[in-house]
């Protein structure tokens, strides 16, 4: 096992897997919010949490990857527009059901079975 | 190349069909001149070409080949030979009587018509095919016709005919699914990537020069007997059949009976049998004691049915078996005897299905009870029954005789007791064709038929076309014989060659 | 002129062929035409006929060197089936006895049909009876005689039912052919067996092939193949036990019953074995059987006719009888006694059936006899023609049956006194129960309400030719040397054996006094007969009971096992292919379980199998990394 | 707004110069990444945990400039300022827009959450994946080392207009779409 010191040594100087590990836990956080929430907004936000934890790790591979260019973070703009779309739509989704059932639960919309 | 015969005939109903596209739907008139014009073409076209069909030369004739998927090896190839001859013959027949047959069709007549017309181009093609692939295509076309016909023209008896329609085609696909694997093993072990082809012939040739190793060709067999032997109706496989024809219109009765089991038989000769020939004899016993258990246990069901068209369909499983029996004793006698019976058979059955439905037409009973003393008001109907029922019971001087009798010769040699049972059922089938005959036609008249009209005109044309084929072939059998004789001739080497082949018995004696 | 016959052999089948076609499709309505295209074209193969007889005399074409012409019907498979004509004097004698009874039934159904609105359909399918007859009289091979055989098996079908609103007839009809298609069974398969063993089925090809084939191989084999083609002539011939047949046979109108069912196509197994007489006469087991089985056939069949009361079931059983005395014939080895003997009886039981015709149509379809009597006063052709007929087969000299008896009891006694002294017996029980016959319906007196008239002119004019042939074809026949003519091998001389001869008259005699002093004297009471039998009467009334046993296996091997089949296929085959159908559908419903419409549900699931993929990946991650010490 | 932007980089810049100065820039750096990363990961949970919506969204859109921030921190300075537009503006807005919309009548719990078991069984989901990514995080053998590209903006449009022009135009026509289909959806057909 390593000294406390060299634990400090790795953990002080800030790299890849720290941005790895960050967006990591930024998904399961996302990802444990999509699971448990009821409302239609709180899923999108969680939803949101999970690309933004998308996005850090294409922005950290470009910074600490031996790459020539720019493409992960044109990557990650890309990713931001698919985002952006989707929040729209997903709020505009969601004021439609609103408006059509009067409620956004979705334990309370189970149209989709077999 | 001259002249594409075979092309014309394959595309005149998918153009007859094409043309109903366009007429109105209600002009009936209109819709069953079309549809028979374009039978009538190919009968013509069909009976030119069977007459004009060289059997001095024999091999493939009216040879025609497009190349289409070059990297696959597919290509249009289609001729006929002595062995699918008489079979393109049977299709131009039954195809104009099942036109006429469902002259009055009431119901949507213009998606009737197209649809059966396809169903006629669909069997046209598997026919005529000669490359693998164009075969199969054919293969699985002609199930979404008589899927679609069953469910909308159909009628209700024991089971309902959506239930029906839907056990045919789960039933079918699962026996081509085996068989399409069995295919692409063939296909793959044929040739290397690359060199690959569906050609027939070249498969065939692929087979002489030894590709199909004995354990391949005996492991791949039973894929190929589970997809041809499901449509061919064989024991225990066949239950979607009687059903089947029980639920249709008569149309689909009539080529389902007449022609589609034949294409089981016949893709097992030409698929299973000849690039097979090892496997096939290796199954053979194992086969030709089903095929005979068929025959026997068909029979007997026969005797405990009232249906008409449960009766006919049985006793087609029953016959079905003899012409399985032909194929797997697998010599040249008994081969050409099953084909000729598929002929026979196609016409005889064909004409039976076509008179209940005239009858189940006009009165809407088919049940042996409920109709009977028929002869007093429909000579011209008692008449198609009569020779209908005749030819079943293998009467010689009617198509039916001779090829059983051939089938007997070739048989008895090889499997005896097997032979001996499938002797004894004619008894059977004369026993249950003129109990059927006895009391639908004769006996006290019955007063609720007396406006019943008798076949005329139109309604007239299937017992006249079938009948005409029926006697003609069977008063002069060397008609029809030289075209098979020819076709098989040249795959007598195929049978002697695993003449001493091991079987699942081991190693047959005492094989002529 | 007698070669132009003989090399049309093959137009006499072929003209009621015709005749049958051109009936059949455009004069059916007509009943006129339709009667005289029939009995032209029948009269044209009679003269046809007696010009082949003429030819065969003329060329002196023998037994041994028969004329021969064929033409390949079908080559199928390696095998060159044939179909032609084969005349020699057995086929000579055989056109001409057929085509004369033809002809005089043709005639004869003019008179007989005349009210009956279906006459032009009788007429053809009478026509085509005649050429399947005629077809099956002239085979070059067994196929072609196996053909023409079934082709008389559908006329036979066909006539019997003529009467199809009849319940009986159409049942009589049915009966018919499927008892004989049990007998085709086992000719087809001895004929396939033929076909296999030689590779031909052809007679004269076969006649040079059997004998090398047992000199080398024995006649163990031949004797099953024997065995099975004479199962054929069982069923066709109505020999025991297949014989139920030809009783019920009797529904069709009596022409038919006459042509058909007395005089030739029941006599075709007869002339089956006469024409593969080559095999048989090699094989004395096969030889046994057809003699035995023939012989209590004809006992047996006697014994029924003793007690039957109508007219026509009377002579059905006679006819049974005296076939059985053909195939005795056969059996002990004398093909003349028994081609002598068809000829005659097909004559003099023709004669007797129009009679019977006559009788009741006059009686207006009374066939009981016992409801007749003193109908010799009302109809005295037709008595007389019947009295020669009785004596005919009573075999009284000089009638026909005479000579034709004596030579088989002759060719039986030669072999076997068994068989011998059943013929005998059998003789007696003919000559009493004919008598009966005669003195019950023709003597005694007219009933009060008897309507019968003496019938027209087509009715009576063939009874006179046909008496006429019954009492000189006997003698003609014998003094005319038939046996030099017809005869398997070396023919043998055959002078009348007096002590057989004269026992069988005084046999027959007092038959015909006892029947006598019963029925018309009434010395005896028949009732107090009948009842101190007992049994045996009560066995020989309802024929053994026969055909309740048949019916009653019937039953039990056909319908039965054909209903449990059904069974077996509604609810086993087709249960478990429905039941793979329920399968796949209770797999679905619990299968789309888990697809209860809870979306964050699906993300767990989806999100499961992203960590078991991660887990995995990993996995074999380490596993590279440990091998390749950490870097990629 | 270019305010704004000048301010917090010149912010970060003078944080920086002053690690180096005191000779500890891997300190500060990491003191920097410490920060902005706790700061998201509790504004995350925030998102989830507050029985308001209203609080969440402000959580997220705080989550989101920690996440801006940290891109700053890795000199991929034009991506923090998409994330602080676009997410942190437009997302923003859209959501509480969708929240006032969707509004029920109490504020107080208008983030409701499932059972017991769905926290369970979210848990072990998202546990278990963030283990296995950990996992893969930390086993894979990175060549980690920070590289400076230049400017990143005409790096990106460079890219942009040349080799990923396709990809450009379709992303243009998804948004497009995007707003097409919201103002459909959030019409409704039954307007028309």
């Amino acid at each position: 096992m390593m000294s406390f010191m060299e634990f400090m040594q790795l953990a002080t100087h800030v790299g890849l897997h720290h941005f790895l590990l960050f967006s990591a836990i930024l998904f399961a956080i996302g990802l444990f919010g999509l699971l448990t929430k009821k409302g239609l907004i709180p899923l999108l936000m969680c939803v949101e949490l999970m690309l933004n934890a998308v996005n850090i790790n294409l922005v950290a591979f470009n910074h600490y990857m031996p790459v020539p260019d720019y493409t992960g973070q044109l990557m990650a703009i890309f990713s931001v527009a698919v985002a952006a779309s989707e929040i729209a739509v997903g709020v505009a989704l969601a004021f439609r059901i609103y408006r059509d059932r009067g409620t956004v639960n979705v334990d309370e919309l189970k149209e989709l079975k077999g | 190349m001259g002249f594409p015969l075979l092309s014309s005939i394959l595309i005149a109903p998918i153009v007859a069909a094409f043309a109903l596209c366009f007429v109105a739907k209600d002009d009936r008139e209109t819709i069953r001149k079309v549809a028979a014009g374009a039978t009538i073409f190919m009968l013509c076209l069909t009976v030119y070409a069977f007459f004009s069909f060289d059997t001095t030369v024999g091999g493939v004739q009216f040879a025609e080949k497009i190349p289409w998927v070059e990297d696959l090896g597919v290509s249009y190839s289609v001729g006929v030979d002595g062995i699918s001859m008489p079979l393109l013959l049977l299709v131009g027949v039954i195809g104009i009587s099942a036109v006429y047959t469902s002259w009055n069709t009431e119901k949507r007549p213009k998606e009737f018509f197209i649809l059966l017309l396809l169903l006629i181009a669909g069997v046209t093609g598997t026919f005529i095919a000669r490359d693998l692939f164009l075969f199969l295509l054919s293969y699985e076309l002609f199930v979404i016709p008589v899927f679609i016909m069953v469910l909308v023209w159909g009628s209700t008896k024991r089971l309902p005919k959506e239930f029906v329609g839907m056990k045919f085609i789960v039933y079918l696909l699962m026996g081509s699914a085996f068989m399409l694997v069995g295919v692409v093993l063939l296909y793959t072990a044929a040739y290397p990537a690359g060199e690959r082809t569906f050609d027939f012939d070249a498969l065939r040739l692929a087979g002489e020069m030894g590709r199909f190793s004995d354990s391949f060709q005996i492991s791949t067999f039973p894929l190929l007997l589970l997809g041809f032997g499901s449509l061919l109706s064989m024991f225990p496989f066949h239950s979607w059949s009687p059903d089947g024809h029980a639920a249709a219109p008569t149309a689909v009765s009539m080529i389902h009976a007449g022609i589609l089991k034949k294409l089981g038989a016949y893709g097992l000769i030409r698929v299973g049998v000849l690039l097979l020939p090892v496997g096939a004899k290796y199954w053979s016993p194992l086969i030709v004691t089903t095929a005979v258990m068929g025959v026997l246990y068909a029979a007997y069901v026969v005797m405990a049915q009232k249906d008409l068209k449960y009766i006919i369909g049985y006793s087609s499983v029953s016959h079905m078996g003899y012409i399985l029996l032909g194929i797997m004793t697998l010599n040249a006698t008994s081969v050409s005897g099953a084909v000729a019976n598929m002929v026979a058979h196609g016409m005889m059955t064909a004409l039976f299905f076509s008179q209940i439905g005239y009858i189940y037409e006009r009165t809407h009973l088919r049940s042996i009870p409920e109709l009977r003393g028929l002869a007093h008001y429909m000579p011209h109907l008692t008449i198609g029954f009569m020779l209908a029922g005749m030819t079943s019971l293998g009467l010689p001087g009617l198509i039916e005789f001779l090829p059983e009798f051939t089938i007997f010769v070739g048989t008895f040699g090889v499997y005896p007791v097997q032979a001996l049972i499938a002797i004894f059922v004619i008894v059977f089938t004369a026993l249950y064709v003129l109990r059927l005959l006895a009391t639908l036609l004769f006996g006290p008249a019955d007063e609720k038929y007396a406006d019943v009209p008798d076949e005329q005109g139109a309604s007239m044309v299937p017992l006249l076309v079938l009948g005409a084929f029926i006697v003609g072939f069977g008063l002069f059998p060397g008609l029809l014989m030289n075209v098979i004789n020819c076709g098989i001739e040249p795959l007598a080497p195929v049978f002697e060659q695993i003449a001493n082949a091991p079987t699942m018995m081991g190693t047959m004696g005492g094989v002529r | 002129m007698f070669d132009f016959a003989l090399v049309h052999a093959w137009l006499i089948p072929l003209l009621p062929a015709l005749a049958f076609l051109v009936i059949g499709l455009f004069t059916r309505q007509d009943k006129k035409t339709s009667a005289i295209i029939g009995i032209t074209a029948n009269g044209a193969s009679f003269l046809l006929s007696l010009g082949v007889v003429g030819a065969v005399l003329a060329n002196r074409i023998v037994m041994a060197e028969p004329f021969v012409m064929k033409t390949v019907w079908a080559r199928i498979g390696g095998m060159e089936l044939g179909m032609g004509a084969l005349v020699d004097p057995l086929t000579a004698m055989m056109l001409v006895v057929v085509t004369t009874v033809a002809l005089m039934v043709n005639i004869y159904s003019v008179g007989y049909m005349e009210h009956d609105p279906g006459m032009g359909r009788f007429f053809a399918f009478l026509s085509l009876f005649a050429a399947s007859m005629l077809g099956l009289v002239i085979s070059v091979n067994f196929l072609q005689m196996y053909v023409f055989w079934e082709g008389v098996g559908l006329c036979s079908y066909l006539l019997i039912g003529f009467y199809y609103y009849k319940v009986s007839a159409r049942e009589a009809a049915k009966k018919a052919f499927i008892t004989t298609r049990i007998g085709d069974f086992g000719m087809l398969l001895g004929i396939l067996l033929l076909q296999i063993t030689f590779g031909t089925v052809d007679f004269m090809e076969l006649k040079t092939l059997v004998p090398d084939y047992i000199w080398v191989s024995g006649t163990s084999f031949l004797t099953v193949i024997g065995l099975l083609l004479f199962i054929g002539p069982i069923g066709k011939s109505g020999q025991f036990p297949l014989h139920v047949w030809l009783p019920d046979a009797m529904e069709g109108p009596t022409p038919v019953s006459a042509l058909i069912h007395a005089a030739t196509m029941v006599v075709a197994g007869v002339y089956l074995i006469g024409r593969a007489y080559f095999i048989f006469a090699e094989l004395p087991v096969v030889l046994n059987v057809i003699a035995w089985l023939g012989a209590f056939t004809a006992f047996f069949a006697a014994t029924i006719a003793v007690t039957q009361r109508p007219f026509k079931r009377i002579l059905a059983y006679s006819t049974i009888s005296q076939l059985g005395y053909m195939m005795l014939a056969l059996g002990v080895g004398s093909l003349t006694a028994s081609m002598f003997h068809l000829m005659t009886h097909a004559f003099f039981k023709a004669l007797m059936f129009l009679c019977a015709g006559a009788v009741i149509e006059a009686m207006h379809e009374e066939a009981d006899i016992f409801k007749m009597g003193g109908l010799r006063y009302r109809m005295p052709v037709t008595f007389k023609c019947m009295t020669i007929g009785v004596l005919a087969i009573a075999g009284l000299p000089p009638f026909a049956g005479f000579f034709s008896k004596d030579a088989i009891l002759a060719a039986a006694a030669e072999v076997s006194f068994p068989l011998y002294l059943l013929a005998s017996v059998t003789a007696f029980l003919t000559a009493f129960y004919m008598s009966r016959l005669l003195f019950v319906a023709f003597f005694g007196e007219v009933k009060d309400d008897c309507p019968a008239q003496e019938t027209n002119a087509f009715m009576r004019w063939p009874l006179v030719v046909l008496a006429a042939l019954s009492v000189v074809s006997g003698a003609w026949g014998h003094f005319a040397g038939f046996g030099e003519w017809v005869f398997y091998g070396v023919h043998e001389e055959e002078a009348i054996n007096w002590t057989i001869a004269g026992s069988s008259i005084v046999l027959s005699v007092v038959a015909m006094w006892l029947a006598y002093q019963i029925y018309v004297e009434k010395r005896w009471s028949s009732f107090q007969i009948a009842r101190r039998l007992g049994v045996l009467y009560d066995l020989s009334f309802h024929a053994y009971y026969i055909d309740e046993i048949y019916a009653f296996v019937r039953e039990l091997t056909v319908d039965k096992i054909g209903r449990l089949a059904l069974w077996v296929d509604n609810h086993i085959v087709d249960g478990i292919v429905h039941g793979l159908g329920r399968l796949a559908k209770g797999l679905a419903v619990v299968l789309a379980l888990p697809q209860n419409g809870d979306t964050q549900q699906y993300v767990a699931i989806f999100y499961t199998g992203v960590i078991a993929l991660v887990a995995y990946s990993l996995f074999y991650a380490v596993k590279i990394l440990s091998v390749t010490g950490g870097a990629f | 707004m270019d305010a704004v932007f000048e301010q917090v980089h010149g912010l970060v810049a003078w944080g920086l110069s002053l690690a180096n100065e005191y000779d500890a820039p891997a300190l500060i750096e990491a003191g920097v990444f410490f920060l902005f990363t706790g700061l998201a990961l509790l504004f995350a949970c925030g998102v989830i945990f507050f029985r308001n919506v209203v609080h969440s969204a402000l959580s997220l859109t705080a989550t989101f400039i920690c996440v801006a921030c940290l891109y700053l921190s890795i000199g991929a300075d034009f991506m923090g300022a998409v994330q602080i537009l676009v997410y942190g503006g437009a997302v923003a807005v859209l959501i509480v827009m969708a929240i006032m919309l969707t509004r029920r009548d109490d504020m107080g719990h208008s983030n409701p959450s499932r059972g017991l078991v769905p926290h369970l069984a979210a848990a072990a989901v998202a546990g278990l994946f963030l283990l296995g990514m950990a996992a893969v995080a930390v086993l894979s053998p990175f060549h980690s080392a920070p590289q400076a590209l230049g400017d990143a903006a005409p790096g990106l449009a460079d890219l942009m207009l040349t080799h990923y022009v396709l990809p450009f135009e379709v992303a243009a026509v998804l948004l497009l779409m995007a707003m097409i289909g919201a103002i459909v959806l959030a019409k409704g057909a039954e307007d028309r």
